[in-house]
């Protein structure tokens, strides 16, 4: 019997998929939608101890092979966290409560109330391109990113995923907060990009700058896994760009062990999880592999 | 691309009341009823409107003055379209039952104009109301305030004008659940759509989802839902 | 009458569009087929002191939208130089002398041959995402970088260019090099990306990772461009994904003076630039510009 | 995606000589006569290869063996093939004249085979020849230590058997020289190809540029311009 299941950092989840931090998180009604899809976990929008607004519309952007998005963070603050995570029992799913803010005290704050509401895990995120002194700025400063980790990891007994993004220092950030705890790595984040109007002779983000995500950035993706993979041979939930089962296979083939799916919703919908089941079963079968343990990082040398 | 913005000309706007003005964009193909644009006005912010018409390329959106964006909309030569968004309403068997609150009569205009229909109308005053003259056709009006037509809410005008199937309703949330409440106790059988903030178009990021469903892309949804 | 002249780092040119390097730069023969279309430069491959094979092929790769190449730095050495100017002479066109190195003494020596041989300006590669201790090693290398442009700027008379990567600390970086006598930023190079083989279980490229180039960097470009143009109003030469004219003109309206163009010509040959120009011009008497000065950044506040 | 490899089946390998075997690779659709694969042996290198004849699903390949990756090549069980690329060689109006220097003899075995013609073949030796009696048809065989037929270059035995027009040549650089310098002092008329270091193979390194053209693009180009 060839079998989906996989353990990532702490976590058993009886399919290797979830959605992306962001994507249909935000509210029960909503995070319910992707419930009813072939996934493993559950992910919730990036989630401040207050509740954020986000920027105003337009918020995302389709490009020729993708989309630009600033949000901005928007989400409706800690106090939601248990009705979020309801979702996940109602359905028997693992939820992963994605943390966002601006120090380790913020940062503790939601994972407290992510833990105490049953949450299976907190995704902190490290790599939000698009919120001034949060996310990829924390990311970058490896002395802030590391506060936070800590203060987290030793505070909270529930798994603890980073989650972070294209940039200089990635593997050597990403051993770091390992050593700190941190049970498995989400990469990557939208990679910070822009969509100019060429007759409205603007941006066409409210942000101005936003994050590119979609296939564009597959490739970015792949080999930011493999570098880690290869260095760390660390536990790794991959994202980016992921839209059919091929690229399924390809981020495992470099390390991760589960994949996050995001903009191929848009084009999609939900079913987008059945297809990238089915065809991730099929090629297995046809390589001869009974489970993912198999075949993780075999492209990686 | 779909998502993405298109600029086109403002070909004209009009008051039609002290809060709500029209305007007309220049969009060369029909969009199905019951759809919806992405309104960006570059500077300000993009906001969801109704198509409330179209006619030999242009679309018609009523606007309700709320904020800096809906003011500045106003004087605007060009805006970014994106869309038709959401999709077609489901087509009635036989003339419908329009039920209008507020602003939610703007796309109920695009549907009585392609389907024809009773609307029944209401606001809070008659000061909110559109010019009722325009409308033509069969319309019952009702005013919170007595101002116009029957003194209540749109849904006992509704009420006293009931029918059991095609119906099709947009207004605010409270308007909307107390049509779901009817529609479950009494059978009723129809769609509607609400206002919701519509943020991404593009169904992910979540914010207009109510009743298991994303509104930006399924706007008409069963009344029974509600 | 509407004009496509631009003077960009001390250098005029007629149209706005050149080759990205890389691109049929390595020999008078590839360069004159690139010499034959609307350009307004040529560009040379990047050359070191002495010739370089380069990595055995599989060196570059289809992706959804791009390509991941890793040609390492192949080049005939700077004895090729003359020849490869001497074609510039021969249409009538500046050539830019893309130069690499390991240090600031390799990229003096082969400044030094451009200017000799008439080139009309040098790129100095600070990114190149697939040689190492080359590339983008230095451009992540504030000290190094900063030392080979000296070196550079205080003994050349041509303009010095400077192409620069994705990277943390671009912004700052391009300020830097710009203080020490920079003419002119090319924005941006390929971004490090990998693809690998399903069914081979391998990376497809020899050298494993590579750059992405094409229509998935685009949105990246455009940011990058932006960031840069906003802070420090310096003169660049956008380059990245661009394919059609609609991607110049948002190049431009973001600050870049002329474009480069690289993996378009895969799909369209030298007759890209002519679209280009066509569409350019289209555009700009639509939107009643005569010149590409009175549109150059004004998306950028 | 055009230029992506597709990991495929070898079917069947064969040693034609000491130096040169041939291999058979699972490939659906017929590739154009004239047009190559850019063929992967993942852990390995890529490598440029004519199309030497495709049947009932086969593309066959002559492989000249000349390092690692052409010698692992041979035990391969499978290859990645990018192609086919370059583009159809431009059709004969007769029959043609083919000229093969050496391992050059691999893309005209697919023109003959789909054009018929006489084959003009020479090598160094006769140990370098593929085996003559599966070649089929009019071929004649030269040889520089006259081991084999004609002592000679092969350009020696085409000037034996002179043609003037739908002449396609493969061989050195040296020998395409030679047919190009005879192409222009007498008028010959044909297309010729030889190997050039193929990297990309989408038109844009530049490695194979001559006479202003990209053969990986355009692999046969006009004799004359040689």
């Amino acid at each position: 019997m060839t079998s989906l299941e996989v353990e990532v950092g702490g976590l058993k989840l009886k399919l290797p998929f979830m959605q992306a931090s962001g994507i249909l998180g935000g509210n029960p009604e909503a995070l319910e939608i992707v419930a009813k899809g072939d996934v493993g976990a559950l992910v919730t929008k990036s989630i401040t101890p207050r509740p954020r607004k986000g920027n105003d519309p337009p918020i995302i952007i389709e490009t020729e092979c993708g989309y630009v998005n600033a949000v901005g963070l928007s989400n409706p603050g800690k106090e939601a966290i248990p009705k979020l995570v309801d979702v996940g029992k109602k359905y028997g799913l693992p939820v992963i409560v994605s943390v966002a803010g601006t120090n380790e005290e913020e940062f503790a704050e939601v994972a407290w109330m992510a833990e105490d509401s049953g949450a299976s895990a907190v995704e902190l995120n490290l790599s939000c391109p698009h919120a001034k002194g949060m996310g990829l700025e924390i990311g970058m400063d490896l002395s802030l990113s590391s506060e936070i980790v800590r203060t987290v990891t030793t505070t909270t007994k529930i798994p603890v995923f980073v989650k972070l993004g294209y940039m200089d220092s990635l593997v050597n950030t990403a051993s770091k907060l390992l050593e700190l705890g941190v049970d498995a790595l989400v990469l990557i984040n939208t990679v910070r990009a822009m969509k100019v109007d060429i007759y409205a002779l603007k941006p066409v983000l409210t942000n101005k700058v936003g994050g590119l995500s979609g296939r564009a950035i597959k490739p970015i993706a792949v080999r930011a896994i493999y570098e880690v993979y290869k260095e760390l041979r660390a536990p790794i939930i991959g994202v980016g760009g992921i839209s059919k089962w091929q690229d399924v296979v390809e981020f495992m083939l470099v390390g991760a062990r589960a994949v996050q799916v995001g903009s191929a919703l848009i084009e999609k919908g939900i079913e987008v999880f059945s297809e990238l089941k089915a065809g991730l079963l099929h090629w297995m079968q046809e390589m001869e592999y009974k489970n993912i343990d198999e075949f993780v990082g075999i492209a990686v040398d | 691309m779909k998502y993405e913005y298109k600029i086109s000309g403002v070909l004209r706007k009009r008051k039609l009341n002290k809060y709500v003005y029209e305007i007309y964009v220049k969009w060369a193909e029909k969009p199905p009823v019951g759809t919806f644009f992405m309104v960006w006005l570059p500077g300000f912010e993009a906001i969801p409107l109704s198509v409330a018409d179209w006619d030999k390329g242009a679309l018609k959106f009523l606007v309700q003055i709320r904020g800096q964006t809906t003011k500045a909309l106003y004087s605007a030569e060009k805006v970014g379209l994106m869309g038709p968004l959401g999709r077609e309403a489901p087509r009635p068997s036989s003339k419908p039952t329009l039920i209008a609150g507020g602003i939610g009569v703007a796309p109920l205009l695009y549907m009585r104009r392609e389907w024809g229909g009773k609307l029944i109308y209401g606001a809070r005053n008659s000061e909110m109301l559109i010019p009722l003259d325009e409308l033509g056709g069969e319309v019952i009006v009702a005013t919170e305030d007595g101002s116009k037509g029957i003194k209540g809410t749109v849904i006992d005008a509704f009420k006293e004008n009931l029918a059991k199937s095609d119906i099709y309703s947009c207004g605010p949330l409270p308007m909307m659940r107390a049509l779901g409440e009817m529609a479950r106790s009494m059978g009723l059988r129809g769609y509607g759509s609400t206002e919701v903030p519509v943020k991404c178009g593009m169904g992910i990021c979540g914010a207009c989802a109510i009743a298991g469903r994303l509104l930006c892309k399924e706007p008409w949804i069963p009344l029974h839902l509600f």
